[in-house]
């Protein structure tokens, strides 16, 4: 653990210098919102002095559809089939977050069974997108071998989500006062025989991908966070574990079942582009063992839904809370405030790629090869709609 | 850079080695969604009632309720369909986990190809698809509800208390109770077209959810003058078209209805309730102070017209005061319900006989209009021999005895024949009079016209009841004081021609039975003989009751009928909608001069 | 009545004055409402008439074996005489009465005769007053027995 | 926390001091004190994670009510703090010298709910609107369905029928409660 952060050096923000663009020195360069780099669209609108990036200026807003907005004007349970499309690869966290809150303002105690049932869910979203990562990260550094491998296996939990919520990108499942259906029959044995299938193409993985000397050339050294950019950044999840941090929400703060899980929280000191990769390849074995563990331990029985209120005309006692979980790049948080009407007053989602893709961003790619410019910005792992909800 | 780190990834040669996952899967086979994918929808439209939650849910209007070719609204249904548009849809399922019918669910097929986009706004279960008939797709888990299946238990007197006593047996819902049982409603209105009063059942209850109850009280008026009275005794048509009790029980409307009014004290009705229009200078002879003849009053009375009131018993209320007993509808709330009608100048003469008192045909020459609501209050007899015993009385007597305060010396042992609400309410009386009680019906539980609530309660008090069994004959028993009851056991036999299965008399399978009392109660007519034979022959009447036309108007436009003596349904809460549907007529008739 | 002619001779009689019976009994009725009813009857009658003309010219069968239910509703109740103040109840227990007493002579007549034609003739007759008893009955079971 | 909690409160006035849920607390604080109160728990009471700000348009109370939401990790608490502000020529301090992921918000909450922060980085410029001629969309009046009924045209041929009043024509056109 580092030293706790001095604030003064990492708060000047970027400042280049003045970029003349009638000098003939500078190329501007629109990098998306279509691009493999950037998973999801967003573009960066990059000044390039040569090969070295001078300025990098984000640009968002492709995906902006007013979440926040148009949840003021729907019913709580309404809105539960909404908030799955504010991070496309990762549904889950925000059904998940969005049920707790309401469920913490309504004053509704989940049962233990879809507890272990909504953690499930989570893991296996955690390691479906860090699949999705895996290949976008090697894909950005020219190896489209591995890209197929882990999407192949992620369409395998995919597989595995349609089972058991009916649906395989937006699922829908965890809603407000518990989950919407059980395990399937056979589901746990399916699903054991797919993390065995997933572990070994991820041992694969770390021999083609993390031991190439190609990738570990252009990696290593790539997008240094300095531990002091942590805090005033904002800097969660894997990103800030690379960094030395050893915050993972599901040790501090455990939610859910994850007090009775076995885990370690992963670090790394290095802090580039190479270490917070091998931070997400250790928590996909890590994401895999929790499986295991609750898939042995979970309960079969029981009830999965709290007794719940007619939800046509559900009202919530006015209130406010903030949750968070974490999810594969970090701290995710639903802040939630209601005024005792049928509709919530006002939501936020907190994502960590606000802060991820805009202000990191911007001020690590300066100085940076304008070809490692999409390895960079996968290396800090952004979903950009989550940043304009 | 290590030497190691220069060979691994050669290893994925390795992988050329192995068995492709996708090539080689020739010919292409479709795969089929999962069990539970959601997929396209469809509904069964047998099944489904119209009631619109999906569309109320859907949260992104992609549903439409819809009038469909070769469905028409009928009680239960509103033939209304859902309409989807995959434009709009985002195959969240929530219109199939609320849908109250069960009837709507999706399939696992997820392809669909047409050229035309139009095509993909489709009324579910009424077009042909290429998916109907396939078993696979996402339905509601039995275990997991949107709203809650189950009603809030109205707590109840225990049998061996309630029998004990004429205390009233419902004890009536604490304002949580309530409130939690009006949260139930999915406020489809579907139950509005059954009622027969048509009352705004999903609006009062939507009070009950704000705390508004005197806006429950003005909304349960407007169709209603009787809430107090149909809060505890109606037949709530309405509960048995509620969509929510289809999949699980419904909502416990009556109850609801008579949570309102028992947080409203009568005290305040003036104040919350509407007043009497200006005087028209008309006026209405009404024949029988009953629930037809007291809401027609209310109605009239409302629009300004003086309104009289002929009764032949020395109180109001007709069969709800002497038909119904105390521990089902106490006095009480009967007489707040009737107190509001009287306090807007209603005129009730009591003790005052039509036919005796007053010729029918000076009703008709000396008012405007006269309405006429006189029930059914004639037993009728079950025509077997020795049914003139002293020991053979009729239910309606003996509810009418016990109502007047009379001890109807029944003994210790009755026998009730019939399976109506008199024959439950005489069996009930009975068990509260101290007697063993033998219910005698000729057919099964289940063809009971008697409230299934009644049936279980009276079973729960102690009445015994033996089914199929048809009495043939009333003979003198041993001991003076009582008769012996001669019965045979009946089969079941399905009638050809549909209908309820009708009982057969089985001659090799008789018993005797003896008892202090045997008490019958197998139905009720009409006494229409105050009716002059020169009047009655110009009316339209059938089988003893009154065959109105619109507005329930007459042939002879003065005259305007209702209630038990004018409807086949012969419960409250239809004899309270004539009285409100004739009041309507005949302000309207007397406005315009319009017939119905 | 020795041929089968003769018989139906007698019965379509009998039908016509069960008709005129009931028309007879509406014109006397005092009830409200009992005018219709008996007039029901009659042209029910009448319709029995009709069918048993109908017989007799050979444009209709009588069906000597079918089935018909006996729901023995009128076997058991008391006998009422038709009077001007009749009841609805009391008139179907009159025609129940009347139709149980038609059916017990055909079914008498048709032990009596030993000619097979003829016995089917009475045998026919009797389940169509069996017929017409059941329809009574089932009125009486739906109305009068409504609440039993 | 509670002696730090009494010390806010009256070093710096801040209101409203309530447990959401175990590690979750909210208070208010005036405007004028905002940012000093912000600096003090960075610096002092080790609120150093600025989990995001925002704000709730208060219309009826002629209020937004900015939060700040800043969190200890040594501790593992939580702090939302409060402040209302003005919401006609809505304006706050910045504090992008605090947090260096703060100019973001600050320029989020210009275009959406029209707060501005002066001197904070790029503060006028685009979010994720691009040439947005309306209210800023995240006040309460701005309402989305009368915006896309102007701007939209919705497709032909829908339409629905409420299941109560199609039975109410076609059932019982004269009766029920007078209309």
């Amino acid at each position: 653990m580092p030293q706790p952060p001095t604030h003064s050096s990492s708060l000047d923000m970027a400042q280049p210098e003045p970029i003349d663009l009638s000098s003939g020195k500078y190329v501007k360069l629109w990098q998306g919102p279509q691009h493999p780099g950037i998973t999801g669209n967003m573009s960066l609108e990059l000044t390039l002095c040569g090969d070295e990036i001078v300025e990098c200026k984000t640009h968002v807003g492709y995906l902006h559809r007013g979440f926040e907005k148009f949840m003021e004007r729907r019913t709580y349970i309404q809105n539960f089939t909404v908030v799955c499309r504010i991070a496309v690869p990762e549904p889950t966290f925000n059904e998940y977050l969005y049920s707790a809150a309401i469920e913490e303002l309504a004053g509704i105690e989940v049962p233990e069974r879809a507890n272990w049932l909504r953690a499930l869910n989570l893991e296996m979203m955690r390691l479906a997108s860090f699949l999705m990562w895996t290949g976008g990260m090697s894909g950005a550094f020219g190896l489209y071998t591995v890209p197929n491998w882990t999407l192949t296996y992620r369409d395998y939990i995919l597989d595995l989500f349609e089972e058991l919520t009916g649906a395989r990108i937006y699922h829908m499942y965890i809603v407000p006062g518990g989950v919407r259906n059980v395990l399937p029959d056979g589901w746990k044995a399916r699903a054991l025989e797919i993390l065995k299938g997933t572990e070994k193409m991820m041992r694969e993985v770390d021999r083609v991908m993390m031991n190439n000397a190609v990738f570990k050339a252009r990696s290593k050294g790539l997008g240094l966070i300095p531990p002091d950019m942590v805090d005033p950044y904002g800097i969660v999840g894997p990103n800030a574990r690379a960094a030395g941090f050893k915050r993972d929400l599901r040790k501090d703060e455990p939610y859910l079942v994850y007090d009775q899980l076995d885990f370690e929280v992963v670090t790394a000191t290095a802090s580039d582009a190479y270490e917070r990769a091998w931070v997400r390849q250790q928590e996909i074995f890590q994401c895999i063992n929790l499986i295991r563990q609750m898939l042995e331990r979970m309960p079969d029985s029981g009830p999965f839904q709290a007794q719940m209120p007619n939800v046509l005309h559900w009202k919530i006692p006015p209130g406010e809370t903030y949750l968070k979980a974490e999810c594969t790049r970090g701290e995710y948080g639903y802040y939630v405030v209601t005024d005792g009407s049928e509709y919530v007053r006002r939501v936020h989602v907190r994502g960590p790629s606000y802060t991820h893709a805009i202000a990191v961003m911007e001020r690590l790619a300066v100085g940076t090869n304008i070809a490692d410019i999409a390895g960079l910005m996968v290396s800090l792992h952004t979903y950009p709609p989550e940043i304009e909800r | 850079m290590s030497l190691k780190d220069l060979i691994s990834p050669f290893f994925v040669w390795q992988r050329a080695f192995e068995k492709p996952y996708t090539v080689g899967l020739k010919p292409i086979v479709e795969r089929p969604g999962a069990p539970a994918y959601r997929g396209f929808h469809i509904n069964m439209s047998d099944d489904c009632v119209g009631c619109g939650s999906c569309f109320t849910i859907c949260q992104n209007h992609a549903i439409d309720m819809v009038k469909v070719d070769g469905l028409e609204a009928h009680g239960g249904d509103s033939g209304l369909r859902p309409r989807f548009d995959y434009g709009r849809c985002c195959w969240c399922g929530l219109c199939v986990d609320i849908c109250t019918a069960g009837s709507l669910r999706m399939t696992n097929e997820y392809a669909w190809f047409t050229t035309n986009p139009d095509d993909f706004r489709f009324v579910a279960g009424m077009e042909n698809k290429s998916w109907d008939g396939r078993t696979g797709g996402y339905h509601r888990h039995p275990d997991y509800h949107l709203f809650p299946p189950k009603r809030i238990e109205m707590e109840m007197l225990a049998p061996e208390e309630s029998v004990a006593s004429f205390t009233e047996v419902a004890k009536g819902y604490t304002e949580e109770q309530a409130k939690l049982e009006a949260d139930r409603c999915v406020e489809c209105g579907i139950c509005v077209a059954t009622c027969p009063a048509h009352m705004d059942v999903p609006d009062y209850i939507h009070s009950i959810r704000d705390g508004d109850y005197e806006k429950g009280l003005q909304l349960m008026y407007r169709t209603n003058p009787f809430p107090a009275t149909c809060g505890r005794i109606c037949t709530r048509r309405c509960e048995s078209v509620c969509p929510v009790g289809i999949q699980g029980e419904p909502v416990a409307i009556r109850w609801l209805k008579r949570f309102i009014v028992d947080q409203v004290a009568e005290a305040d009705y003036a104040r919350i309730l509407p007043n009497v229009e200006a005087d028209t200078g008309k006026r209405i002879a009404i024949v029988g102070a009953g629930p037809g003849g007291l809401s027609a009053a209310y109605y009239l009375r409302l629009k300004g017209h003086a309104v009289e009131v002929f009764e032949s018993q020395a109180q109001a209320g007709g069969m709800l005061r002497y038909g119904v007993p105390s521990y089902r509808l106490p006095d009480p709330a009967l007489d707040k319900d009737i107190e509001h009608i009287r306090s807007l100048g209603v005129e009730i003469h009591f003790n005052h006989s039509i036919g005796r008192d007053t010729a029918f045909s000076d009703l008709l020459d000396n008012y405007d209009a006269v309405f006429v609501s006189t029930g059914l209050n004639v037993p009728s007899q079950m025509r077997i021999q020795g049914e003139d015993h002293p020991r053979v009385m009729d239910g309606l007597k003996l509810l009418d005895d016990v109502a007047n305060g009379k001890d109807p010396q029944i003994g210790t042992s009755v026998a009730v024949i019939g399976g109506g609400n008199v024959a439950m309410d005489a069996a009930r009386v009975s068990r509260r009079l101290g007697a063993e009680v033998t219910v005698l019906y000729r057919r099964r539980i289940e063809d009971m016209p008697a409230d299934t609530e009644e049936i279980h309660e009276a079973q729960a008090e102690g009445c015994i009841f033996v089914t199929q069994a048809i009495p043939v004959e009333a003979l003198n028993a041993a001991q003076s004081d009582q008769v012996t009851l001669k019965w045979g056991e009946a089969e079941m036999l399905q009638d050809p021609k549909g209908g309820r299965p009708r009982p057969v008399l089985q001659e090799e399978r008789m018993h005797l039975d003896t008892f202090d009392t045997v008490v019958s109660a197998i139905g009720q007519g009409s006494n229409l003989d105050y009716i002059p034979t020169e009047i009655s022959d110009q009316l339209q009447i059938k089988w003893g009751k009154f065959i109105p036309g619109d507005y329930q108007q007459m042939v002879l436009n003065k005259l305007f009928v209702g209630g038990d003596v004018a409807n086949a349904t012969a419960d409250a809460i239809s004899a309270i909608e004539d009285g409100h549907h004739a009041a309507r007529g005949i302000h309207r008739f007397l406005d315009t001069g319009q017939r119905g | 009545m020795n041929t089968v002619d003769e018989i139906l001779d007698y019965a379509i009689d009998q039908e016509q004055q069960a008709a005129d019976f009931y028309a007879d009994m509406a014109k006397r009725a005092e009830k409200g409402g009992m005018k219709e009813i008996f007039l029901e009857f009659s042209a029910e009658e009448e319709r029995h008439r009709d069918k048993l003309l109908n017989v007799k010219q050979g444009d209709q069968e009588l069906h000597a074996n079918q089935a018909v239910i006996n729901l023995k509703i009128s076997d058991y109740l008391v006998d009422v005489e038709p009077h001007e103040n009749i009841s609805y109840q009391d008139a179907l227990i009159v025609a129940m009465k009347r139709e149980r007493a038609a059916f017990r002579l055909y079914s008498d007549m048709a032990e009596k005769v030993t000619e097979p034609a003829l016995q089917d003739v009475f045998l026919g007759l009797a389940k169509e007053e069996a017929k017409h008893k059941l329809f009574f009955e089932s009125e009486y079971d739906e109305r009068v027995l409504k609440d039993n | 926390m509670n002696s730090m909690l009494e010390r806010l409160s009256k070093e710096f006035r801040v209101t409203d001091i309530t447990e959401r849920h175990p590690g979750l607390t909210t208070l208010t604080a005036d405007k004028d004190v905002a940012e000093t109160l912000l600096r003090e728990l960075r610096d002092r009471e080790g609120y150093t994670h600025l989990n995001f700000m925002t704000a709730i348009d208060y219309i009826e109370r002629g209020v937004f009510t900015l939060v700040y939401m800043l969190h200890n990790y040594a501790t593992k608490s939580t702090l939302s703090v409060h402040v209302n502000i003005d919401r006609v020529n809505a304006e706050m301090t910045s504090i992008h010298t605090l947090w260096a992921q703060a100019w973001t918000y600050q320029r989020e909450l210009r275009e959406l709910w029209g707060i501005n922060f002066p001197g904070s980085p790029r503060v006028e410029e685009d979010f994720c609107l691009e040439g947005w001629e309306e209210i800023p969309p995240m006040r309460r009046e701005f309402d989305t369905v009368e915006y896309c009924e102007r701007t939209f045209t919705s497709r032909e041929g829908r339409g629905t029928v409420n299941p109560r009043e199609h039975m109410a024509e076609i059932i019982f056109p004269n009766r029920g409660g007078d209309k």
